[in-house]
């Protein structure tokens, strides 16, 4: 297997007596979507915020790129190229689109200390913000402040800005909620060609996409790992169809 | 007799128009699913239905009587449960706060919310804001049964539910059902909504465009209003 | 041009017009109003970087505005008594140029900015607001109790500071050269406003966590941007001590820092020519009601009331309708 | 310092920080529970003392007097609510401070037209007047304490309204969400009015027990507005609990401030300087507490962790 | 000759009283006057007690209304803001109230009369009045300058000993700590400084407290306009005053009398300084025109008036030069007033004359 690009090592964190995360261990390589999955509350966004940098685990070591980034803040983990979508879509609401996007553009070439050079007027930040529009499939919407655009809309323009950093690796929590049957399966070939530029750890619900979608699978119950494994090795698990899948699956 | 009805409902947010003539009506006892791709106006049906962005044409009346002149909370007294897309749990109140802050008398009390959400009866005196957003949208299921609405409305009530708690609310969907609680439902589960509902209503772009009984809504109609 | 640049440059230029007008009339007066407008517009420029971009509610600008204000009261009472400054390790002479006030004024309004800043800026919203008024009373208490330069009575500047080459005691001279720093202001303002930095602080106002996930440092944005906000007031501290030729305690007081807030408010947060605009109606409407009737303040309420409730966006709100943000 | 000056100090403090107490409790519901900036909260202070002044002077009566406050405060308040507050809830924090500030100006600028420009007389009722022993051997006056136990009740009585009953529930969660309490069923609107005028009531029961101590005069609700925002600050925004203990902690601090910093000066300077350096580190006091503790918890001492 | 005459006093606010009273001191004053006065006209306007308005409105009226004489300040710091520039450029300022020491002293100015007092004048007549009784005083004012100056004032003349001196904050509205350090202090007496609001603040509680230990003050402090708030609070406090209702001469019986009639009210010492201020530019105007500086001047300095005060005369900084009673805090049927109880300084001068440069 090759090197890790993220790899996480004991990590725990409580909430008073809530242990949200216990000893978790997961890591993620080159060219793989690694999907978390588990039952409501067991800790996952809690993962992805700790991974993030907006949470500070209690313990436990976070290995990004081969450099332990536990002490450093969110914003230079984002710089660093740890792109991460929220499960509430987080924008910046009286900004366009485009205006979300060349944010992220402007932070990955450096400064944000340019005091006079306008950014509309700025090809090095438009034309890469437009591109990444483009990916996502957000380029007729690019205008439209993001306030004004729909649910599924703004699921895709996080996308958007995680590429326009130039991420090396994508924290992505429930892309999928709330996008109808068409709208899911446009994101789920979408983030199937996005693994080969960086790899992915892939919080979802939507069971469909998972097991369409995912190298490995982890799965968190109560702040635990209790199985990880490939797509055929999760399904098969009557310890995981207990907890999480159910009846259905 | 009907329990909902609405003919020709128009409706703005600002200078833009969202819907542009929706009919529908529930019966009392009846399961009806609102449907149509993202964007369509599902949720804005929803909140024209309860004066939270008013109709500027259109009717809409709840037992015979017509509300859309009323304010939200008259409306919701008469008799409407709302689960709002995107749960909005009252953050600062406790579960057991936000249960009770809107709470009328019925079949629906704590005990019995607790019985069908255990979930919740862990965690009743912990901030709704820091609940996970599972629970969360398992609180926001309560909190609108616990105003014993005659109508109860769900908009995409299992987003973000894992597959165990989401078969556990279509389960209760179907309890409710049974007992003969009226339903509106907004979902994108076809699979489990399909079987739930007795007739469906199609939306496309901010319009009534077919109803019918779930059995007619046929794979191609259904690749051609929802995509699938 | 868009609505709001026509509106924009309508305003400036009304401005510009008021002097010559003035002299027409035979109303030399009026001279002084505008410089008065000039400089408070300045002041809340200042103050919009901070709150209009960076959605940073100081509710202590006065500070800022007073230090500025006693830089010039300061440096001209000492070079008008020709003892020098004494700072216990070197002296410095006091001074009546104004470019030399200015840039002390800056840099003083700067440094107390970064101090304030440093502190303030860990805290958010309604703290934030109550904070900052926190720092300006402590300065305000100071500025009464020290008997050096005043106190409560405040500080005379005898005669007007003096400019190379202009007769600043003339009004017009001083209005034009309050009013070509009021342009250098909003002409930064919208510089700044449209630049990386500008998009970054405008993006903490809607969104710290957003902007700190793409990997901007919030904090590091908005001290910037505060201080900067504070270098600006803090020069137009400095005009009002020249243009009144006193400073005193009251430049300090919450209720300065109630009105820069107001003028904004009443212009239009975030706008360019926001606070020239409230900067403009605010003093219009205290000088005619104060001449109209002992009762102004009411009537004042009433119109203030009035704007709020029917013009949202203030002044270029009504006039231009609502921003966009490309 | 005697014991018994130092007794009467701590009660002191404990009186001042009550007075600011029945300021700050109206304004962190309003100002926390509606999460509405009210500026015009000292000038239903002044309201209530005005009303409270002008109606004993009519009646012989400080009774019906501190009455006729309480009547109209919270009439002026639900005035000011359904006239303009109430079109303010879905708008910008700044959009109310300008419209509050508007008010200030309406308040004192009316007042004064009602009831001229001097200010109005009103003193203690002669059933609390005089003093009562205390430990350590002195005497402290009676109507104090009662200002004491009034503000007392009124903490117990916010709290338990606010946490315990329903009504404190639905006011908190309109606090967040006032569009979906109302697709609930509550009439919020209703709800907010009774809320402002019971806070509006709070400021006017303050400005006529304080009333009684100082000057009731135009303009008399303004530093008293300040410090009322300090308390609630210090304490963390919309916790009755926290407005409680911040009123007290300013309340001693200033208190003792003013007592002991000339002392501490006096060490090492001559009296007459100790005491004006004292005094002046004395004004900066509360601000510099206030400061530091919002350095160190910047959502103050009590504020719901988010 | 028309003499144009800007009065610049405070109107709106909480100090509106003070000016009120002033403004109505002066207007009744040119009522009385008659035809003297026929050609002196009077704009008024508000400061709202904040100096740079004041500043403004001093601007505005010289240089759009041209006025000759600006008059009307109630406060010090307005006064210090509006009268350097206004002098320095050519204009008369009479002070109808205000009299900061640097006015007196080192910033005085051939142009700037002072018709009232020099701020320190009253704290002084009750320092020296303290001597008479008391050896050992508790003293205390606000800390800015007006207050330092007080107590400065007081000590200047007082010879007993200090059991405390403190300097209150600004504004400050509650002083159970300070009375009770009164009471533990074991002084005989107390004087205080505390203007407006504060007095009456401070003077109620100091009754309520039941602390028996007399209190003396500035005439300001319980002048007829805060009187009716102190209540029966004030009753027997001595204070020390320029000016009492029951001074015993002709100009000032028809002053009370008139007041009262016109306005339904006392006047207070602000409306009598007014009064004065008034009078004397009628008679300076009735000797030489406005337009001659020098003759105005020199005729203003004459102080050819009849002062409600008794005699008037100015200093070489043109302060005053009068006697200053202390007064005692009576009861008449059911209004409060004071009572002029003995001659603390006859023919007083301030301090500061030394230190002006006029001669
Ligand atoms: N700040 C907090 N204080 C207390 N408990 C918290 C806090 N944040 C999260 N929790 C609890 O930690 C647990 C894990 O929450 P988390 O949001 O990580 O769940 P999740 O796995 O993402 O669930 P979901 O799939 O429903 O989003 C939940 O039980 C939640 O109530
Ligand atoms: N607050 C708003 N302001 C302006 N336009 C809005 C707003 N909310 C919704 N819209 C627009 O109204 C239309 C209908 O939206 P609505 O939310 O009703 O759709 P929906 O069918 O519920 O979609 P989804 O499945 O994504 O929830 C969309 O075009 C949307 O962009
Ligand atoms: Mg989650
Ligand atoms: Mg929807």
């Amino acid at each position: 297997m090759a090197e890790a690009v993220l790899a996480i090592r004991d990590l725990c964190k409580s909430f008073g007596a809530l242990r949200a995360t216990e000893n978790v261990s997961i890591d993620l390589v080159p060219g793989e979507i690694h999907a978390l999955i588990g039952p409501n509350g067991a800790g996952k966004s809690t993962l992805i915020h700790q991974i993030a940098g907006t949470l500070k685990p209690d313990s436990g070591e976070i290995e990004f790129l081969g450099k332990p980034v536990s002490h450093i803040g969110a914003a230079e983990r984002a710089r660093m190229g740890l792109g991460r979508s929220f499960q509430v879509s987080s924008l910046a609401p009286e900004f366009s689109a485009l205006r979300n996007v060349m944010l992220a553009v402007q932070s990955r070439q450096g400064t944000s200390f340019r005091f006079f050079k306008p950014v509309m007027r700025d090809a090095a930040l438009v034309e890469p913000a437009m591109e990444a529009l483009e990916r996502a499939g957000l380029k007729d919407r690019a205008r439209v402040p993001a306030a004004e655009l729909s649910h599924g809309e703004r699921r895709q323009l996080e996308i958007a800005i995680a590429l326009a950093l130039g991420s090396r690796a994508f924290l992505l929590d429930e892309p999928m909620a709330g996008m109808g049957p068409e709208g899911s399966k446009t994101l789920t070939s979408f983030l199937d060609g996005l693994r080969r530029e960086a790899p992915i750890l892939l919080v979802e619900h939507d069971m469909d996409a998972v097991f369409a979608l995912a190298d490995r699978i982890s799965v968190l119950v109560y702040g635990r790992v209790i199985a990880t494994g490939t797509v055929e090795e999760i399904r098969s698990d009557p310890e995981v169809r207990r907890a999480y899948l159910g009846g259905a699956e | 007799m009907k329990l909902l009805e609405i003919a020709g409902l128009e409706t703005f947010y600002g200078a833009s128009q969202a819907l542009f003539g929706v009919d529908l009506d529930v019966a009392e006892g009846e399961v009806v699913a609102l449907m149509g791709r993202n964007g369509m106006g599902k949720t804005t049906t929803i909140r024209s239905i309860l004066a939270m962005t008013p109709a500027r044409a259109g009717k809409v009346r709840l037992g015979g009587r017509e509300i859309q002149a009323m304010r939200p909370h008259r409306i919701a007294r008469l008799g409407i449960g709302l689960v709002p897309e995107g749960r909005r749990c009252f953050p600062n109140l406790t579960v057991a706060e936000n249960l009770l802050a809107a709470a009328r008398s019925g079949r629906w009390n704590l005990a019995e919310i607790n019985r069908l959400f255990p979930r919740l009866e862990e965690r009743r005196d912990q901030m709704a804001r820091t609940l996970s957003g599972g629970e969360q949208q398992m609180l926001a299921i309560g909190r609108a049964l616990m105003t014993n609405p005659r109508l109860l409305i769900l908009d995409e009530a299992t987003e973000g539910l894992a597959p165990v708690i989401r078969n556990d609310i279509w389960a209760v969907i179907r309890v409710l059902k049974a007992e003969g609680q009226s339903i509106l439902i907004v979902d994108k589960t076809l699979s489990e909504l399909l079987p739930s509902a007795d007739r469906c209503v199609v939306l496309e772009k901010g319009a009534t465009v077919w109803s019918g009984r779930p059995g007619e809504l046929t794979p191609s109609l259904q690749d051609r209003y929802l995509g699938v | 041009m868009s609505r709001e640049t026509a509106i924009n440059v309508v305003l400036a230029l009304l401005l510009l017009a008021v002097p010559f007008i003035a002299m027409q009339l035979g109303k030399p007066f009026y001279v002084t109003l505008a410089t008065r407008m000039a400089i408070l517009g300045l002041a809340a420029i200042g103050l919009n970087i901070a709150l209009g971009l960076g959605g940073l509610v100081s509710f202590g600008h006065a500070a800022f505005f007073g230090i500025g204000g006693y830089a010039a009261g300061i440096l001209a009472s000492h070079a008008f008594s020709g003892q020098p400054l004494d700072f216990g390790l070197f002296a410095v002479p006091g001074s009546k140029l104004m470019p030399v006030i200015w840039a002390v004024a800056i840099v003083a309004g700067g440094l107390l900015a970064a101090a304030i800043g440093s502190i303030s800026l860990r805290t958010s919203g309604v703290y934030f607001i109550m904070i900052t008024l926190a720092f300006a009373q402590m300065t305000y208490y100071f500025a009464i109790s020290w008997p050096a330069y005043g106190g409560e009575d405040g500080l005379s500047i005898t005669i007007r500071n003096t400019f190379p080459g202009v007769n600043t005691l003339v009004p017009q001279n001083y209005f034009l050269i309050c009013y070509a720093l009021l342009v250098v202001g909003l002409v930064l303002f919208a510089l700044l406003r449209d630049s990386r930095f500008g998009a970054a602080l405008q993006a903490s106002r809607q969104n710290e966590v957003r902007v700190a996930s793409v990997g901007i440092a919030p904090f590091r944005i908005k001290l910037v941007a505060f201080v900067i906000s504070g270098m600006i007031t803090g020069l137009a501290g400095a005009l009002y001590a020249d243009l009144n030729r006193f400073v005193s305690p009251s430049m300090l007081s919450w209720h300065m820092s109630g009105e820069f807030i107001v003028l904004i408010i009443l212009g239009g947060v975030g706008r360019l020519c926001g606070p020239l605009a409230g900067a403009m109606l605010f003093v219009m409407l205290e000088y005619i009601l104060g001449g109209l009737t002992e009762r102004w303040q009411f009537f004042l309420g009433l119109l203030l009331l009035g704007v709020v409730l029917f013009a949202r966006g203030g002044l270029i709100g009504l006039l231009a309708g609502r921003a966009r943000h490309g | 310092m005697q014991t018994a000056l130092f007794i009467e100090q701590i009660l002191n403090g404990l009186q001042l920080g009550v007075m600011l107490f029945l300021m700050a409790a109206g304004l962190t519901l309003i100002f926390g529970v509606m999460g509405l900036i009210n500026l015009a909260h000292g000038s239903l202070y002044m309201v209530g003392a005005f009303a409270c002044a002008a109606v004993a002077g009519a009646t012989g009566s400080f009774w019906l007097g501190l009455a006729a406050s309480l009547a109209a405060a919270a009439a002026a308040g639900a005035l000011v609510e359904i006239l303009v507050i109430r079109r303010l809830y879905e708008r910008d924090h700044l959009d109310q401070v300008l419209a509050t500030f508007a008010l200030i100006l309406i308040f004192s600028e009316g007042t004064r037209w009602l009831f001229g420009s001097f200010p109005l007389y009103l003193d203690i009722p002669p059933l609390l007047q005089g003093t009562v022993p205390i430990p350590g051997g002195s005497r402290y006056q009676l109507y104090r304490l009662a200002i004491i136990s009034v503000g007392v009740a009124v903490a117990v009585g916010l709290f338990l309204l606010i946490s315990r009953t329903r009504l404190g529930m639905r006011i908190r969660a309109g606090e967040s969400d006032r569009e979906m309490i109302g697709a609930l069923g509550v009439d919020i609107r209703t709800l907010y009015t009774v809320v402002f005028a019971l806070g509006a009531a709070l400021a006017g029961l303050a400005g006529a027990m304080v009333g009684a101590l100082q000057s009731v005069q135009v303009g008399m609700g303004e530093p008293v507005l300040i410090l009322a925002f300090v308390v609630i600050v210090i304490g963390g925004i919309g916790s009755i609990k926290g407005a409680l203990v911040g009123a007290l902690l300013v309340g001693l601090t200033d208190t003792m401030g003013r007592i002991l910093l000339p002392q501490l000066f006096g060490v090492f300077m001559d009296p007459s300087r100790a005491g004006l350096v004292g005094g002046a580190v004395a004004s900066m006091l509360i601000y510099i507490v206030m400061a530091v503790i919002l350095a160190v918890r910047p959502r103050g001492l009590f504020a719901a962790k988010g | 000759e028309p003499v144009k005459i800007g009065m610049i006093t405070t109107l709106s606010g909480g100090g509106a009283g003070l000016g009120i009273d002033a403004r109505d001191g002066f207007m009744l004053a040119l009522k009385n006057a008659g035809d003297a006065a026929s050609e002196i006209e009077v704009v008024t306007e508000d400061d709202g007690q904040k100096p740079e308005l004041a500043v403004q409105i001093a601007d505005k009226m010289i240089q759009s209304d041209q006025v000759d004489i600006l008059t009307g300040i109630i406060w010090s710091n307005l006064a210090m803001a509006v009268v350097p520039s206004a002098v320095a450029q050519g204009k008369f300022y009479l002070s109808v109230n205000a009299g900061p020491s640097p006015l007196a002293g080192s910033q005085c100015n051939e142009n700037y009369f002072n018709v009232a007092y020099q701020n320190d004048n009253f704290h002084e007549a009750m320092g020296q009045y303290a001597n008479q009784d008391y050896q050992k005083t508790f003293i205390l004012a606000p800390n800015y300058p007006a207050g330092t100056d007080a107590l400065t004032g007081f000590k200047r003349f007082y010879k007993g000993e200090l059991t405390g001196e403190v300097y209150t904050q600004l504004g400050q509205t509650d002083y159970a700590a300070e009375i009770a350090q009164i009471r533990a202090s074991g002084a005989d007496s107390v004087f205080m400084f505390l203007p407006g609001g504060m007095g009456i603040a401070f003077t109620k509680q100091y009754a309520q407290s039941g602390v028996d230990i007399p209190l003396m003050g500035p005439g300001f402090s319980f002048s007829q306009d805060v009187l009716g708030a102190i209540g029966d609070a004030a009753l027997g406090v001595k204070n020390s005053g320029s000016w009492a209702k029951d001074l015993d001469n002709e100009a000032n019986a028809k002053f009370v009398e008139t007041f009262q009639a016109e306005y339904g009210r006392l006047p207070s010492v602000y409306a009598a300084q007014a009064y004065d201020t008034a009078n004397l530019i009628v008679a300076a105007a009735g000797k030489a025109s406005v337009k001659d500086a020098d003759a105005f001047r020199a005729a203003l300095k004459e102080a050819d008036f009849d002062s409600v005060r008794g005699k008037f005369s100015f200093n070489t900084n043109n302060h005053p030069i009068q006697d200053i009673y202390v007064r005692e805090v009576i009861k008449e049927g059911d209004v409060l007033t004071n009572k002029i109880v003995s001659t603390a300084f006859t023919d007083h001068k301030d301090a500061y004359a030394a230190e002006c440069s006029l001669q």
